[in-house]
């Protein structure tokens, strides 16, 4: 254990001297910023793996066994190759700009999120290095703002599919998703609050004692359930509820466009699982009362990420879907409420703290 | 549960006579073959009557409305009406010309005899008069008019 | 594709030109005979979604396989309710004069390379309903049929057989992995 | 209920817009088109279209000799095909005059129980998945292929069984068939009710199905509807009580009946209902006296006298009649079919006018309509 984490010590140690070396230049954030979209984009992959193996378990059945040796690996390799040999059809009714533009905006939502995911923080010769490609001191706004992208690319695709199931879908989603970035806005001012800091290096590095799930933890269910109807998983998934809308604003999409909705999608539930685990789960920090165990944070960022996607897909096997008024309801009834609640809880305990 | 069923074949011969003695010239050859079933011919032109009186004796379920054809002359629409809370089918046939088939329509007394009465006339071209929406319900539209239950139909055996 | 509509007799059914074909693909044809169309084989033979689509008895079979008993996922086989984002459609029933036109669209909106089942003998030959008056039979002059499942119906186990067999056509290269013009007037 | 609730009557206005939900659809088994104008999410109107699957069964009938109609029963609705041949039989006896065999009498009980069981399992899966508890529909379909196999044991298929015969069926049980049986009903009880108390614990599944689609005993006499609809209004209406045929006369069993007549309460009766089914098939087990299981001589080639008879059953979905005129000769003169998911189908669009779109899936799968026996 020791000579490995020497190691990636070391590695690390280089990484950042070369990055403090070069980081004027433009072309190290983008090589850094291309590895680290690389590799959300493999955790997507990872998720819907997971996601097919382990809905599997819980539906007592097997999911894939026989692409790529008996756990199914390449499974997914299969579905890309097919996706991007499909025939590309844009249906004549479809506003075709919109049409083609909405798979593009969601993904970019993701991207752009992901470029202030801190994976670590390295302390070097005294100086703090963010393993992030980017390190801003409104990160934390900045993700909000930008996840809100997501919502104009179903619409974008709702409305721009010319049909019908995909335009409920996209009202669906819109009337859903002002009822709940609310909620979800206020959760992470909490969090601000608490932590004095709009940077999530902070607000991890400030929950190297206390984890906020311990400290808010009603900030935690409303962060987690508000999150679930922005990522669009059961059970709020009624903008592609089957048994409804066919396949909601997705209905019309083929192929490879297809593809890369579908796969914006668990990105952004990978990004969101990412932001739970670093504003609630305390990131990079080891388990309270044990530490780090010597292991280097960025692996136990990603096991909490796991564990939470874990989560995501449990819920999905487990719940029913909500009907959309009852979606609504909840957000503005409970959540909101709730989360105000927990913003008055949090700033008289962030007052005594401080 | 025995008394109950008692009490309900009591009912059957009784609503048969009641019939008959109600509606003297129209309703005829009424037949019991078995406790459960009783049949009657009736007059096509009193249906509507006939049905409102076994309505208001508590036959309240309409189990089917179909047609039968006789060539070449006569076809026959049978009404099997039955109630919710006995074992007694009443069968009511009403024959009607074949030349020009109709008959009063049901669906203002029993609610679910629209999809039976709009069934039976694609099939054989019985019309229902004052049935609100008669159109054609399993067939293609474009079917509307070969009536292929009908006996004379040219269309069986379909060699496509 | 076809224009204007199917003849059946004397009636002839429309069917309404909604979707816009793209007549190529480049990337299709950019690696169509090259060894990369051994990999996208290989691709497209272990990702066969298909619609969920039941039309009759088999329409039951055709949903116990997709679940946890017979499990298609194994294979990568999983069902899809769109047709835009399907590549297997299963005839699994009766076909009536009223639904063809319907099925016709179907199959029109999904999206090539996509292939047919046709599950049931309802569907091969029309099955006990062969000489209705309002029937469809020889479905095989109106849709590219891939593989036949026989059997009133088949069991679940001939439709995995069923998928395999397809799966091995894929691999052969023998499916029509050519999209067709519609200049050429074939099908 | 007036017809207009059955109809869409007039175009749609500006801010209503027309949805159709079919042919090819992922809401139900077999094809149908449901019209909806909506405004919003709100439906306003509704209209069923139906006969995408018409197979012309009753012309083909007229066609076909008696003994050669009894495989194509099963067709007419392939989750009930038990309850189909048997109300066939049933019919074609009396027609015949003769009676079945003692222990046939509690074999095709038997099979018409394991038949209703099968179906309400297929019934009740299709409805989770509508409002989206696909693991639900999963766990369904396993527990349905343990009551297939039974079934399969017996008739020696899985779907389309054929098992009836005119005063008889068609085989024995097979050896150790009691035991097999017990012990396997027995694990789907405990799973019966462990599903049952997840369905009824579970707070998102009770918010999407109480209280929506409700149909009360009045309205649902008007609609003409039978079987677990019925049932669940509180209606106490089952033919095996009111008119009992075979042997549900020396067997004990409640009939399920429920009060709300709401999405819940439809599937809540079919759930007890399996239960109550098992218990029955343990009755027939008990009870089943040995003896031959056919007649001497099953009259394959038949000319029943010229008559006519209306014989029906309790279908897993309702009453189901068949209506059968005999002129003499060897095959039926008119052979009608009074099918229960024709009555439930026309009762549809009213219950949906005023819900939402998404509980249309609800209230059309808690229906439980077979559309290829709404078409026939």
């Amino acid at each position: 254990m020791g000579t490995f984490v020497e190691l990636y010590d070391g590695i690390m140690e280089l990484l950042v001297v070369l990055f403090s070396t070069w980081a004027l230049a433009p072309w190290v954030r983008g090589v850094l910023g291309g590895l680290v979209i690389g590799a959300v984009f493999g955790g997507a992959l990872v998720m819907v793996y997971l996601e097919r193996k382990f809905l599997g378990d819980i539906q007592s059945r097997i999911g894939p066994n026989r692409v790529g040796g008996r756990f199914g690996v390449l499974q997914l390799i299969a579905d890309a190759i097919k996706l991007f040999t499909k025939e590309d059809i844009i249906p004549a009714k479809a506003d075709k700009w919109l049409f083609i533009g909405a798979p593009i905006v969601a993904l970019t939502s993701g991207f752009l999120m992901v470029a202030v995911i801190p994976f670590d923080l390295l302390v070097i010769n005294g100086k703090e290095y963010a393993v992030a490609v980017s390190r801003m001191d409104i990160s934390i706004l900045y993700l909000e703002a930008v996840s809100g992208l997501a919502i104009f690319a179903i619409f974008m695709a709702g409305w721009g599919s010319g049909s019908k199931y995909s335009l409920l879908a996209g009202f669906r989603n819109v009337a859903k998703m002002i009822g709940y970035e609310v909620p979800l806005g206020i959760s992470i001012i909490s969090v601000a609050v608490m932590a004095h800091s709009l940077d999530i290096v902070e607000i991890v590095q400030a929950q190297s004692t206390l984890w906020y799930i311990i400290a808010q933890p009603l900030g935690f269910v409303v962060f987690f359930i508000a999150l679930l109807a922005d990522v669009g998983r059961i059970p709020f998934d009624q903008t592609e509820a089957e048994e409804e809308l066919v396949a909601g604003w997705a209905t019309e999409y083929s192929g490879m466009r297809w593809g890369l909705a579908f796969f914006a999608e668990y990105l952004h539930a990978v990004v969101g699982a990412f932001i739970i685990t670093l504003i609630f789960l305390g990131g990079w920090n080891g388990l309270p009362l044990i530490g780090n165990l010597n292991i280097p944070g960025i692996f136990w960022l990603i096991a909490k990420t796991i564990m939470v996607i874990m989560l995501f897909i449990w819920v999905r096997g487990a719940l029913p879907r909500y009907r959309i008024d009852q979606v609504i309801d909840i957000g503005w009834k409970v959540l909101i409420p709730l989360a105000l609640l927990n913003l008055l809880w949090s700033t008289i305990i962030g007052l005594i703290w401080a | 549960m025995g008394d109950e069923q008692a009490a309900i074949q009591v009912i059957d011969k009784t609503i048969m006579i009641e019939l008959s003695d109600k509606f003297p010239d129209v309703v005829s050859d009424v037949d019991v073959p078995s406790p459960n079933r009783a049949i009657a011919r009736i007059d096509p032109s009193k249906v509507h009557e006939i049905m409102q009186f076994l309505l208001d004796k508590g036959f309240d379920h309409l189990s089917c409305i179909s047609g039968v054809d006789y060539p070449p002359d006569k076809m026959e629409v049978v009404y099997h009406v039955t109630s919710y809370s006995g074992p007694l089918v009443i069968t009511l046939k009403a024959s009607v010309p074949r030349d020009d088939p109709n008959i009063d329509s049901l669906c203002d007394i029993y609610w679910n005899a629209n999809w039976y009465e709009r069934e039976t006339y694609e099939l054989y071209g019985i019309k229902f008069n004052d049935c609100p929406y008669l159109k054609v319900l399993l067939l293609v539209e474009e079917m509307e008019g070969e009536w292929p239950l009908r006996k004379d139909y040219a269309g069986y055996p379909n060699p496509t | 594709m076809e224009e204007g509509g199917i003849k059946l007799g004397e009636i002839e059914l429309e069917i309404p030109p909604n979707v816009s074909f793209t007549t190529t693909s480049a990337i299709h044809d950019f690696i169509k005979d090259s060894p990369m169309q051994k990999l996208v084989n290989w691709g497209r033979k272990n990702s066969l979604w298909f619609m969920t689509h039941p039309m009759g008895c088999c329409g039951i079979e055709q949903i116990c396989v997709g679940v946890a008993h017979y499990d298609t996922d194994r294979f990568g086989i999983i069902p899809r309710a769109s047709p835009r984002q399907a590549d297997v459609m299963m005839i699994s029933g009766y076909v009536t004069k009223k639904y063809l036109p319907a099925l016709k669209r179907v199959w029109d909106q999904m999206v090539e390379p996509k292939w047919i089942l046709m599950m049931g003998e309802c569907a091969i030959s029309g099955g006990p309903w062969w000489e209705s008056y309002s029937t469809v039979i020889n479905m095989d002059e109106i849709f590219p049929v891939d593989i036949y499942i026989p059997g009133c119906p088949p069991r679940p186990e001939a439709l995995l057989e069923g998928f395999i067999e397809l799966q091995k056509k894929i691999v052969a290269q023998k499916d029509r992995t050519v999209i067709p013009n519609p200049a050429d007037g074939e099908v | 209920m007036t017809h207009e609730a059955t109809q869409i009557t007039s175009p749609p206005k500006p801010s209503e817009m027309l949805l159709h939900l079919g042919p090819q659809h992922p809401l139900q088994p077999g094809p149908f088109l449901l019209d909806l104008k909506i405004e919003g999410e709100t439906i306003r109107e509704a209209e069923l279209k139906i006969g995408y699957i018409h197979k012309g069964m009753e012309k083909v009938f007229e066609d076909r000799t008696y003994i050669q109609i009894l495989p194509l029963t099963d067709r007419i609705c392939y989750l009930a095909s038990n309850s189909n041949n048997d109300v066939y039989c049933r019919g074609m006896e009396e027609l015949l005059g003769i009676e079945p065999t003692d222990r046939a009498k509690y074999l095709r009980v038997l099979t018409n129980e394991l038949c209703r069981i099968q179906s309400h399992l297929l019934g009740i899966g299709e409805y989770t998945t509508d409002v989206g508890f696909l693991t639900m529909f999963i766990y369904m379909v396993r527990e349905r292929e343990s009551v297939v196999s039974l079934l399969e044991a017996i008739t020696g298929s899985r779907l389309n069984h054929n098992y009836a015969r005119f005063g008889g069926v068609a085989q024995d049980l097979p050896p150790g068939y009691k035991e097999m049986a017990l012990k396997s009903l027995g694990k789907l009880k405990e799973l019966i009710k462990s599903h049952d108390d997840m369905m009824s614990s579970d707070s998102i599944y009770l918010k999407r199905t109480k209280g929506v689609g409700t149909l009360t005993a009045k309205e649902a006499g008007e609609l003409g509807v039978a079987g677990p609809p019925l049932r669940a209004a509180g209606v106490n209406y089952d033919l095996r009580r009111l008119e009992p045929y075979l042997v549900y006369d020396e067997l004990d069993f409640n009939v399920i009946t429920q009060t709300d007549g709401d999405v819940f309460s439809r599937v809540k009766v079919r759930l007890l209902e399996i239960l109550e089914s098992i218990y029955i098939i343990e009755q027939c087990l008990d009870q089943m006296p040995s003896g031959p299981y056919k007649q001497d001589v099953t009259p394959y080639i038949t000319r029943p006298e010229p008559g006519e008879v209306y014989s029906r059953i309790e279908d897993p979905r309702g009453e189901m009649g068949m209506y059968i005129i005999s002129d003499g000769s060897d095959k039926p003169y008119r052979f009608r079919i009074r099918g229960p998911a024709f009555a439930t189908a026309q009762a549809l669009p009213p219950l949906l006018i005023g819900t939402y779109v998404a509980d249309v899936a609800a209230i059309a799968a808690s229906m439980d309509s077979c559309t290829s026996e709404v078409d026939r």
